[in-house]
Order: C-alpha cells, then structure tokens, then sequence
C-alpha cells in the first residue's frame, strides 16, 4: 500500500512539472487563440541562456537571473511583433504551424548562441528525498519536487492575481472572452498580446529552470511540450487552473499505469496513455475539464 | 397561377417542451401542420421560433412531446433521418458552406440522391458520372428557377447577403424537399429583394406543391403569404390560425405591445 | 502541376553545379560526412565528426595524407533524419571522384542506406552501432558493424559484471534490470542478455523507457522495488542524465548501475551533476585531453587555428575520440588498400572495401600511430566485420572518465552463432547468396 | 495572349464538370504526364531520381492525405507518419506472409489496413473538433508507433525490430533500379492524384466540405457527419498507407518505427500547409516546397562556404551553418505563411489569373 501511495504522489509531483510547461500554453492561448507549440522551444532557451550565462560568462545567479527574463521578455516580445502581428486574423491552423517554425528558429539560435552539449544546472535544491520521510514512512517524496510544487503553485497564484487584480489582467480576460468586444471599449489588443508573450516568456524561464535542474539543460527540453499537450486537452486550453488540475490528474495516472499496467503490456506505456486517457475523458467532456462549453447556435 | 389543394396533416407537434439547462426555450407545444400550405412561425425575439424549427428537423431534440410526421409518431429527430424524410430548411443566421462555389453548395444539397459509392465517384466513369450528370441537370433547374446563374462558380462568401439568402433557398430546394422550413427567409432584405423572395416561396409552393414552414418577422409579408399562423411568445403558443384570426387576437396584440403578463 | 518544381529543380540544380564546381581538386581521397550539428542529438554529432575532421585534417598536415594522396571531405547535414540522410548520401556519393567509404554514426540512416551502398560499390562502416547481424561479412559484404556491435557489447556488459561479483557462479539468483531506451537500439541486446540469464541463472527484468526518457519516475520506482544488484542502462540522449537524477531520487546507488557506450559520454553525465558520480558505463574507445594521438592533433591541428571543435574543452571527449577512432579507421583501410593497389593513388570505394577487410590493427600498429589506448585492437576479415568486440568499462568521478577494466572479450562463440543465425535469415528473405570467404583474395 | 479561355464555350455540363475545363491547362497537364513518364527517367540522374523526385512523389500521396482529411473534411490530424508505418509493416508483412502476392496488390491493401486503423482513431472526431482533436490524434502517433516496436510480431521477429523491404516485383520483372522505383511510384502517385481529384470533385469530396465548412449545416441536408468523417479519415489514411508503403519499397528500402516520428507528421502537414489547404496541386507543390528548401539551403551553404574558402581560406563552422539553415527553415515558413496563408495553390491561381490578363495590367 505504500507503495501505492509512494507511487501516487511521485506521479502528482511530476504533474506539477507537466503543468509548467501546460501554463505557457494556456496563457497565450487564452490572449490570443494561438496554439504556441513553440513554447517547447521557449523553455530550451530559456534554460540555455540562464545556464549559459552562469557556465559561459561566469555570472552569478543574481546576475543572470535578471538578464534571462529580461532575454525571455524581449523574445517575447519580438515574436509578437514579428510573428504574430502579420499573422493576425489568420485562421488557427496557420498561426499553429507560424509557431512550428518559430520553434525551429528558437532552436537553432539557441543552440547557435549556447553550443549543442547539454549542460547540468543547479539551482541549490537537491532533487533527494527527504530523509526523514523515508526513515518513518519508507516513503519517498523529493525535496527537490516539493520545492517545484511549491513554486509551482506560487506561480498560479501570481497569474491568478494578476488577472483578477491588475488593470491590464482584467483587459486580458476581456480580450480573451471577445477580441472585438475588447477593442471596441478600446483595449489596445497587441499592447496586451505582447504583455502575454513576455508574461509567457517568464513562465518558460520558471520551467526551464525546473525542468533543468532535473534533467540538465539541452535540446531534450524541447520535449517537455509533448508531456504538457495531454495536460491541455484534459485541462481545457483555456483555463489555468485546469493546467494544473490536468498536470497532477496527468501525473498520477500515467505513473500508475507505468507501474502497474505497463509490465502486462511490456511497459513504456507512458509515451501514449497520457494520450489516452486524456482521449477518454474528451469523449466524456468534448471541452476540457474547465473548458468553455460552446454551444452551436444556428 | 397553378391550383393548390391544401391536404391532410403531414406533420403534427404535441405537447413539446425544450429546455437548456434551467431556462426554457419551449413550453408545451402543439400545432400541426398541412401538406400544401404555408405556415407561419411568428412572435418577438425569444420567442422560440428558431428552436420550434430546430426541433422538427432534429437539431434539438425536446425532452418532452411526440412529433408525427406523415403518421409516423417519433420522439424528436435526428438531422439526418429529418433530410431524410424530406424535410429541407434554411438558416436564420445564413448556414452556407463558406469555402465552396455557389453551384458546389447546391450540389450538396442532392446528397441524398447520390446512390454511388465513393470509390465509383474515385474512378469517376460510367455510373457516377451519369448520376453526377443528372444531379448537375437538377440543379440547373433549381438556379434557374430562383435566378441565379450569373453567380455560379463564385464563391458564396463574396456574395452579398440577399444573394446568400437565395443560394440557400436553392441548396434546400435542390434537395427535392416535401416539407421545407424557412428560418426568416427575408430578414436584413429591402423592399425588392423581399418581394422576390415572396415570389420565390410562393412559386415554389405552387409549382412544386412542398409545403412550407416559415417563420418571419415582416407581418405584412406573413399575413399575404401564409395560410396559416402560429403565435409563440416566450416559448408558449399564444395563437394559431388564419392571418384574419390571429390578428384579431388580443393575446397576439398583447405580446407585439409588450402588455406584461 | 509538376512545372514548378521542375523550375524549382532547375534553380537547384544550378546552386548544385554550382557547389560541385567550387568543390575539390582532382586527386584527393574523398570522405562524404554525413554529419548533424542540430537537434537533439546535435552534441554527440558536433563531437564525433569534429574529431573525425580533426584526424583527416592532421594525416593531411602531419604527414601530407595518406602516401601523397590528401583527404578531402564535405559535410551535409541529416538532423539525425532518414530521410535526409539518404539525399545527403546520394548528393555526396560522386563527389570529388567518389566516395571512400561512409559513415553516418546513426543506425537509422545506416539502415537505409545497406541496400543502396552495395549497388555503389561504397563500404558503410559503423562502429559501435548499426546493424549487429551485418558482422558477417560473407552476407553483407559492403557493411562494416566494426570493432563492436550491441550484442558483443551487452556480453561484454555481462562479462564485466562477473567480474565484479567475483566470478560467473556468483550471478546465480542476482537481480539485474535491463533499463532501456524503448527502440530497435534498446531492445536490440534482449536476446543476448536473456539467453546470459539462463546461462547464469540470475533474474532479469526489462524496464523500457518511453523516448524521450526526460520522465522515469514510474520506472525507478519500480527498481527500488525490485531491488536489483546492477542495472544495465542502455539509454540514448536525455534518458541517461534523467535516469542518474531518478536514480538518485530513489536512492539508488549510481556504482550499481553499468552504462552503454551510448551512456557513457560526459553529455550523458555532465547534466546529471553530483548525481553521476561513480556511475560506470562501457566504452570502445579511450577519452581524455592526455592521450598522446590528442596531444598530437591539439598541437598540429588546433595550433594551427584548424581545430573542428568551436568548444576547446570538448577535445579529448568520449565523442571526440570517437570521431578520432573513425578517422583512424578510415586513414588505415585506406592505406591498406593503397598497399595492395598502388601507393599514393586514389582508392575507389571498391578498392577501400578490400582495405577493411583486410584491416588489421594490432597493438603495435595502434602505438606507431599514437593511439594505443585510443582504441582496442581490431583484426578484419572477409567472414568477421567486427574485427574486434572489445570494450573496457570506465567510471566517472564527477569531472572525467577514469578507466576501470582492462579489455573485456565477448563470448564470441555464442555470439557469432547468433549472427550467422540472423544473417542468413536475412539473406533468405532478400534472396542473398553470400559470398565464398575462402575463395576472396 | 496563348493563355486565354476566350472562345472555349462548354456546351455540355459534362464538359463543364471537367477536371481542367481551360484548354491550356488540359494541354500543359497532359504534356508534364507524358514529360515525367517518358523524357524525366531517361535525363535524370540517380540523384534526382532516387533522392529528390521519388521522396517528393512520396511525401506528396501523403500530403494528398492528409489534405483530404484536414483541407478538405476540415479535420485537422498530427498521426500522419503512424499511418504511414502501418502501410509501411502491413505492406512488409503481407509480401513476406502471402507468398507471391502481386505488387499492386500489396499497395492496395496495405493502404486499406492504414485506413482500417485510421478509421478506428477517427471515432474521437465525432465528439471532438480542432485543436483538441490535434492533440487526440497524437495518441495514435504515439500508440501505433509504440506497438510496432513492442510486438515484435510486426517486425518478424527481427532483434532491432527494422524491417527491410522485399524487392519489388512487377509482372515478374524485378524493380531495383531508380529510373524504375521512380516509374512505379509516379505512375501509383498519378492514379492515386487523378481519384482524389475525382474524389473531390464529387459528392464525397462535397460531403467533406460541407462538413468542414459547417457541420450542423451539413447534417441538416442530409450528410450522415458520422460516416462522412470516418470516411474521410479512412481515405485518407488509404493514401497515407500507400505513401508509407512506397517510402519503405521505393525509397528508404528499410524503415524503423521511430522512422515515423511526430516530425515527419508535422512536415506532412507543413506540405498541405504551405502547398495549399484544400487543393491536390497545392499537395504536389508543398511536397516539393518542404523536401526542396533545405536542400537548397544546405547546397548554398556548401557553395557559400566553398566561396569563402577559395577566397579567404576561412569557412564558416559546421555548427554555425546548420543551426543557420535551421532558423533560415523557420524563418521561411513564418515569413511564407504571412505572406501567402493560402499556399502556393493560391499563389499558382494568382499566377494564372495574371497570365489571363498578359500582356495588360487588368
């Protein structure tokens, strides 16, 4: 049983880390319709330039810190400018596949900037379980998890408050219910599409580091986009807390299955049934755990 | 002008009662309608006549109440089986297919003519072409009859709103329909293109002998054109009967003054 | 419909006759690189085929090439891809008066290309990846599976774990688990390792890894349950650093787990920070800044400002000896065949095919070229591609590779039975009458 | 002044319903057929033929289905190359299991077994539209490609689990040169371009549109949207399965499981993106756009560095120069979706439109 329940919540922390990644997404999704998969990509970047700027120029984090998110804010920004402004207005597909080779572009500059060889990254926390736990409870739970649970969920409640307190989070969400409703009370729309891309900029940096610190910092983070897609579809595309809902649902489940259905199938199930079950709940909830219903209306 | 008998009941709504969530859209509801004639919906805004038609042709399905059409009782529809009963309508906000060519849209509208299967239309010879032929053959007939073929291979997205509204009227007609509803045929038209709509709907009634479902906001053009009239208001039947009748309602009068109940 | 790619084409073609003419002079060896700088795999690339550069590079400056006759190469880039891979080997195969012999350090594009290779006339060498069954050469005579193939290397594993338990009895009732990268590359040691199972007696359980491997919770939960006494980790890119983080998460001790040479360079380890020390995984091939052929080309090559890698430190790395080793290979089949049809001319693919299969470098060769220690002896024939088999095991400290075995031999009996066993179902279904070794020259 | 439809009247609908009803365009299409078939085999060199026409001929059947599917039924997939695999292994599978089985139909059915399974992961699409059903069809990017590595059935036991392609047989003459891979796929790609053209143009492919264009609508005149997505995911993975098939026969020759990554989905899609949503022309010239451009840009990178060499005795890093053709790739794409969103179909139409006019500006 309490392996059971040592399994349960590796898989719930692991979904916080999944519902990172999911948060940048939700994000630009929610502002502006855009389906970003080139937020894979952000994260590498992210990651690379605050690891670089530490192992290649020898600053201190406090240093570097600083000059990522400011790296992240004016990429954001610049994609928004130079990406999404012309594409504007354009169907979803479109601006789907504009945001595939944008990440082809993040990647290769990346690793033109930051070199190919993955590099590791230590941001203080030992990704160790804590001791005492497993003497009392021979549970395992990482510090190192706690710790991306806990900033996790520091993050929810900053973007929760900033939607709901701040003047430009309210101007946000009336751009997300409506574009043209937003412009016509005069919300300058791209003013708050590049708040959105910088804000989703700072997410990836949050998640790269995170996800750095576990794995090390190289392309592989490129591939956190893929953990994060089945966290959306259950999460719903445009809700924030379903990105974190879906992420620990997501974690839990495939965790499980991994462990207890995966050696009856001969195992590495996981690349598919975060899919699957994610499939499953559509068929039950075409909208996503906390997506909008639309109704057609004829 | 050809002679229209007005016949038996072919479709008959009892008791039927739609509901989205907690707000209701229609409270028991019963009327029938005859073969041959044109029947009008009317009422204000929310008044559930869009959800009326949505209902016979199965959009919605009712949670309560029995639709008999041509003596066949059945609880709500499905879209399909409704098409395939030879029932065919057009859209209040307009349902064309934005991406195809005016004639591509009225082609659509013989689906359920086609008997050949899709790895004949691949080879595209014998069978499918002459079906494919013939098909085109009727609906020439149809952009004919409604006036326009200047406008075939356009795009129907290009094309004014007036114009949209009759490539609509000529998808469902191409459809061969013996019930067609028509959801605000002549809404956002002027004077002129209204009155040809009326000629359109008539002729069609007359000439073809489908009977009509109609609902429509114009009370002039409702009272010359239609034989009989139901009255929603908030989702009830306030009325129902001829033009002369239903005008002379006073609940009718009640709801167009906006008399609180 | 087809009229704009025919001018596409036709502007392509240009740019290509372009490129052809700007390209090389008559009478150098030429060396197509199928190489990737990009990507997920990109380190690994940017190493290996920098050291590869390096090598040819230093015979041409060292020593002038190869008897007079100077190497030429040209890149193109794959990203790791088939597809790419397979237009890359055909642009490249002609030029500069035709290749000497290919190698694309990726068992994908190696695939794709065995059939294509043998309608050349162009030998496909690949060492340490591949297709293990092509090491009979009598069956695959264009394709060079060399120095070692994943079943060598899984016995070579086996092999080295007896060591450390005191003897091949004491395996008997021990648990290992067979952590693999969920592919063709992972599953490919599976028989070998079970049929070590039965032979030895202990318990082996196999845990695939989804790819990318960035996620093994589930998986080292389910070690920590099992409890095993060594896991074999035959992982590929981000799989090996995460599964030395998990490892540690589960307190798992790192001496307990034996790599793959596919997870034993420092980008499998680096990442993995404090978590990777005392981890030991195999290697074909020696690394390190000291090792005297490296000293060699830093002086000659990089002194003058030649050097391929952008990354100083990167010299003498696990992937860049490797690129190293591949240089070596390519120089020595040369020159071999060069012994046999005529010093100082240009081998044609045909001619350096004969050079690998009559490749012997032993151990007193491997020191006149430095490289003693840079690479186990090697010893081609017309029947056995492989040559060699060999691999050494190697820790890691925390800041380099320190060896840790002596070369370790394979049970090539066993092994060698598989093969033929493989190949010829293979040539079966390819209808492949192999080749008489007793009657090549 | 050649390129006018002035005069061409049709008096019969048949004639109206024509694949190309302008007399030029007839002309010119029927002339590239007989220029590929009869004049490319004999000029072309191995290069062009085994490297770049028969991969663009192959990636432009799959672009063909997955237009089908998302250009003209509007449903938008990224399983693309897991049907491929399963055209490519039932291909492998049905030449080694049913002895002498003739080559067509080996094609034939490895495309129906890939729209069998297609099929089967096109049920979601009945509850489940855009973007939540992208990422549903991931689910059988990943699960087909997971269980052709997990059973090694698949793969007839093989230890890496690659299958390698029998030789072609045709009317028991051996297909094994370029200049006859080519002709096989080419003729498969015509046949296959011709039906879906047909396809298209016929209540099917309207059937399709309309349910792409407004699905409520459609089910109101009498279009069954269960059967007709479900169909369209089957023909298109058909097409798909074809594609697959001749990719493992025609061209690679050998293929892995993970050969059928999500990238190579993506570059289908990037096909019928840049090619043109909803045109069989824009499949072809899309195939061609994504094969060919970073090939050109890795050839001009070579000559660039060539250039540089000769004159500077200096080249630019490898490192340097891939990550460039990368970002290049990408900037490309974005920079040709703001500029033409409707692909190189659209671009073919201006064209046309414009040569109409020729020599008069309007």
């Amino acid at each position: 049983m309490s392996f059971f329940f040592e399994v349960l919540v590796a898989g719930l922390l692991s979904g916080v880390m999944y519902a990172l990644v999911a948060l940048g997404f939700v994000l630009i999704f929610k502002a502006s319709g855009v389906f970003n998969f080139a937020q894979g990509a952000m994260v590498f970047f992210a990651a690379a330039t605050f690891a670089g700027l530490q192992q290649e120029h020898h600053l201190s984090v406090w240093l570097a810190l600083p000059l990522a998110l400011v790296a992240m804010v004016v990429l954001g920004l610049v994609i928004e400018r130079v990406v999404l402004r012309p594409l504007v207005n354009q169907p979803q597909i479109t601006l789907f596949m504009a945001t595939i080779g944008l990440a082809f572009f993040i990647e290769g500059m990346s690793q033109m900037f930051w070199g190919s060889t993955p590099r590791g990254l230590s941001i203080g926390i030992e990704d160790q379980p804590f001791q005492w736990v497993s003497d009392r409870l021979n549970i395992n739970i990482s510090q190192f998890d706690v710790f991306a649970a806990f900033v996790s969920g520091i993050l929810v409640v900053l973007l929760a408050l900033f939607f709901q307190r701040t003047r430009i989070g309210r101007a946000l969400r009336a751009v997300a219910d409506d574009h043209q409703a937003a412009l016509s009370v005069g919300i300058p729309l791209q003013y708050i599409w590049a708040i959105v891309w910088a804000v989703a900029g700072f997410v990836a940096l949050v998640a790269g580091m995170l996800w750095g610190a576990r794995n090390g910092v190289g392309f592989s983070l490129t591939f956190t986009a893929l953990k994060a897609l089945p966290v959306l579809i259950l999460g719903g595309f445009e809700s924030i807390p379903g990105a974190i809902v879906g992420g620990l649902i997501i974690g839990a489940s495939e965790k499980v299955a991994e462990v207890y259905l995966g050696p009856h199938v001969g195992g590495g199930i996981e690349g598919w049934f975060a899919y699957v079950i994610a499939l499953a709940f559509l068929l039950v909830r075409p909208e996503g755990l906390f997506g909008e219903k639309h109704i057609d209306r004829v | 002008m050809g002679e229209r008998r007005i016949g038996d009941v072919v479709l008959a709504l009892e008791r039927i009662s739609l509901a989205f969530g907690g707000v209701k859209a229609l409270t028991d509801i019963s009327f029938d309608v005859r073969e041959h004639e044109v029947r009008a919906i009317i009422g204000p805004n929310g008044a559930g006549k869009s959800s009326m038609l949505n209902v016979i042709n199965g959009v919605y399905r009712p949670q309560q109440g029995t639709i008999t059409y041509r003596g066949a009782p059945r609880h709500g529809m499905d879209p399909h089986a409704a098409a395939a009963l030879g029932i065919a309508r057009t859209f209040q906000n307009i349902a064309l297919f934005r991406g195809m060519t005016v004639l591509d849209n009225v082609m659509t509208g013989r689906n359920l003519k086609i008997r050949t299967n899709f790895l004949e239309h691949a080879i595209w010879w014998g069978r499918a072409r002459r079906e494919e032929l013939d098909n085109r053959r009727k609906v020439e007939e149809v952009i004919d009859f409604l006036e326009i073929q200047h406008i075939r291979k356009t795009p129907v997205g290009r094309l004014p709103y007036g114009l949209q509204k009759r490539v609509e009227l000529a998808r469902a007609l191409a459809a061969e329909p013996e019930l067609l509803l028509l959801d605000e045929p002549m809404a956002g038209m002027n004077v002129e293109e209204k009155q040809d709509m009326c000629r359109f709907v008539l002729d069609v009634n007359e000439q073809y002998g489908t009977t009509i479902v109609l609902i429509e906001h114009d009370m002039g053009v409702v009272m010359d054109i239609s034989d009989r009239v139901v009255v929603l208001d908030y989702g009830r039947k306030i009325g129902d009967g001829t033009p002369d009748e239903v005008r002379g309602s006073q609940a009718v009068i009640d709801a167009y003054l906006g008399v609180t109940h | 419909m087809l009229r704009r790619t025919k001018v596409l084409a036709g502007l392509f073609g240009l740019a290509l006759a372009a490129a052809t003419g700007a390209a090389l002079a008559a009478g150098e060896q030429f060396v197509p690189l199928l190489s990737y700088r990009v990507g997920p795999y990109a380190a690994g690339g940017s190493g290996f085929f920098g050291g590869y550069i390096d090598y040819m590079n230093y015979v041409n400056m060292k020593e002038g090439g190869i008897n007079g006759v100077k190497l030429s190469w040209e890149e193109c880039e794959t990203e790791y891809n088939n597809s790419r891979g397979v237009e890359c080997y055909e642009r490249l195969k002609k030029h500069g008066g035709g290749a000497s012999m290919v190698q694309p350090l990726s068992t994908g594009i190696s695939y794709s290309l065995i059939d294509r290779v043998a309608t050349d006339k162009i030998p496909l060498v690949t060492i340490g990846y591949g297709r293990t069954d092509a090491a009979d050469g009598s069956v695959f005579p264009w394709v060079f599976p060399m120095i070692t193939t994943y079943w060598s290397q899984a016995s070579d594993i086996i092999k080295y774990i007896e060591t450390k338990a005191g003897g091949a009895d004491k395996l008997r009732g021990k648990k290992i688990v067979h952590l693999y990268h969920d592919s063709a590359y992972g599953k490919e040691p599976i028989p070998v390792l079970e049929a070590y199972a039965k032979q030895l007696g202990f318990e082996l359980t196999l845990i695939p890894v989804a790819h990318p491997g960035n996620e093994q919770g589930a998986q080292w939960l389910q070690i920590r349950q099992i409890k095993p006494d060594w896991v074999i980790l035959w992982g590929w890119g981000v799989m090996n650093p995460t599964a030395l983080k998990a490892a540690a998460k589960v307190g798992y001790p790192r001496t307990q787990i034996i790599g793959d040479w596919w997870a034993g360079s420092e980008e499998d380890v680096i990442p993995a920070g404090d978590a990777a020390k005392g981890y030991t995984a195999a290697a074909f091939n020696g690394s390190g800044a000291n090792l005297p052929l490296v000293q060699a080309i830093k002086k000659v090559v990089y002194g003058a400002g030649k050097g391929n890698l952008e990354d100083k430190s990167r010299i003498g790395s696990v992937y860049h000896v490797r690129g190293i080793v591949s240089g070596i290979v390519t120089v020595e089949a040369i020159r071999v065949a060069q012994e046999h049809f005529g010093k100082g001319k240009v081998m044609t693919g045909e001619q350096v095919r004969w050079g690998l299969d009559h490749l012997n470098l032993t151990e007193a060769r491997l020191k006149q070229l430095d490289a003693d220690g840079l690479m186990p002896p090697t010893h081609v024939t017309c029947e056995d591609h492989e040559g060699s088999g060999l691999a050494r095991f190697q820790t890691w400290d925390g800041n380099e590779w320190k060896v840790v075995s002596g070369w370790i031999s394979p049970d090539k009996q066993m092994l060698r039975a598989m093969i033929v066993e493989s190949a010829n179902k293979y040539a079966k279904e390819k209808g492949i009458t192999p080749r008489d070794c007793s009657k090549e020259g | 002044m050649l390129y006018r439809e002035a005069g061409q009247f049709k008096a019969t609908y048949a004639a109206d319903q024509q694949i190309f009803p302008i007399r030029q365009d007839r002309i010119v299409m029927i002339a590239l057929v007989v220029f590929m078939f009869a004049v490319v085999p004999a000029v072309a060199d191995q290069y062009w033929l085994s490297a770049v026409l028969i991969p663009v001929l192959i990636f432009a059947l799959a672009t063909i289905g997955l237009n089908i599917l998302t250009g003209y039924a509007g449903q938008l997939s990224l399983g693309t190359a897991a049907f491929m695999a399963v055209g490519a292994f039932a291909a492998y599978n049905l030449d080694l299991r049913v002895p002498g089985i003739p080559l067509p139909v080996v094609l034939a059915l490895a495309g129906v077994f890939a729209a069998g399974v297609g099929a089967v992961f096109g049920l979601p699409s009945l509850r489940i539209k855009g973007f939540y059903l992208a990422v549903a069809t991931l689910a059988a990017q990943f699960f087909i490609v997971w269980a052709l590595v997990k059973f090694s059935w698949f793969s007839n036991d093989s230890s890496s689990g690659v299958i390698t392609a029998q030789k072609m047989h045709l009317f028991g003459k051996v297909l094994d040169t370029p200049a006859q891979k080519y002709l096989i796929t080419l003729a498969v790609v015509v046949l296959l371009a011709l039906a879906a053209k047909n396809l298209m143009r016929s209540s099917t492919g309207r059937a399709f549109m309309a349910v792409r264009d407004m699905d409520v609508a459609a089910a109101v005149i009498g279009i069954p949207l269960m059967r007709t997505k479900l169909l369209a995911f089957a023909i298109s993975s058909f097409y798909c399965g074809v594609a697959g098939a001749l990719y493992a026969y025609a061209y690679l020759g050998t293929v892995e499981p993970e050969g059928f990554t999500l990238d190579l989905s993506f570059r289908i899609l990037f096909m019928v993106i840049i090619g043109g949503m909803g045109s069989i022309l824009g499949s072809f010239l899309g195939a061609a756009f994504i094969v060919l451009v970073p090939i050109g840009l890795n050839v001009s990178t070579q000559w660039l560095n060539g250039v540089l060499q000769s004159m500077l005795h200096w080249s630019l890093p490898g490192s340097l120069t891939s990550n460039l053709e990368l970002m290049v790739f990408g900037g490309l794409i974005i920079f040709f979706l703001a500029v033409e969103p409707h692909g190189l179909a659209r671009l073919w139409q201006i064209g046309k439109e414009k040569l109409r006019l020729w020599p008069f500006p309007h």
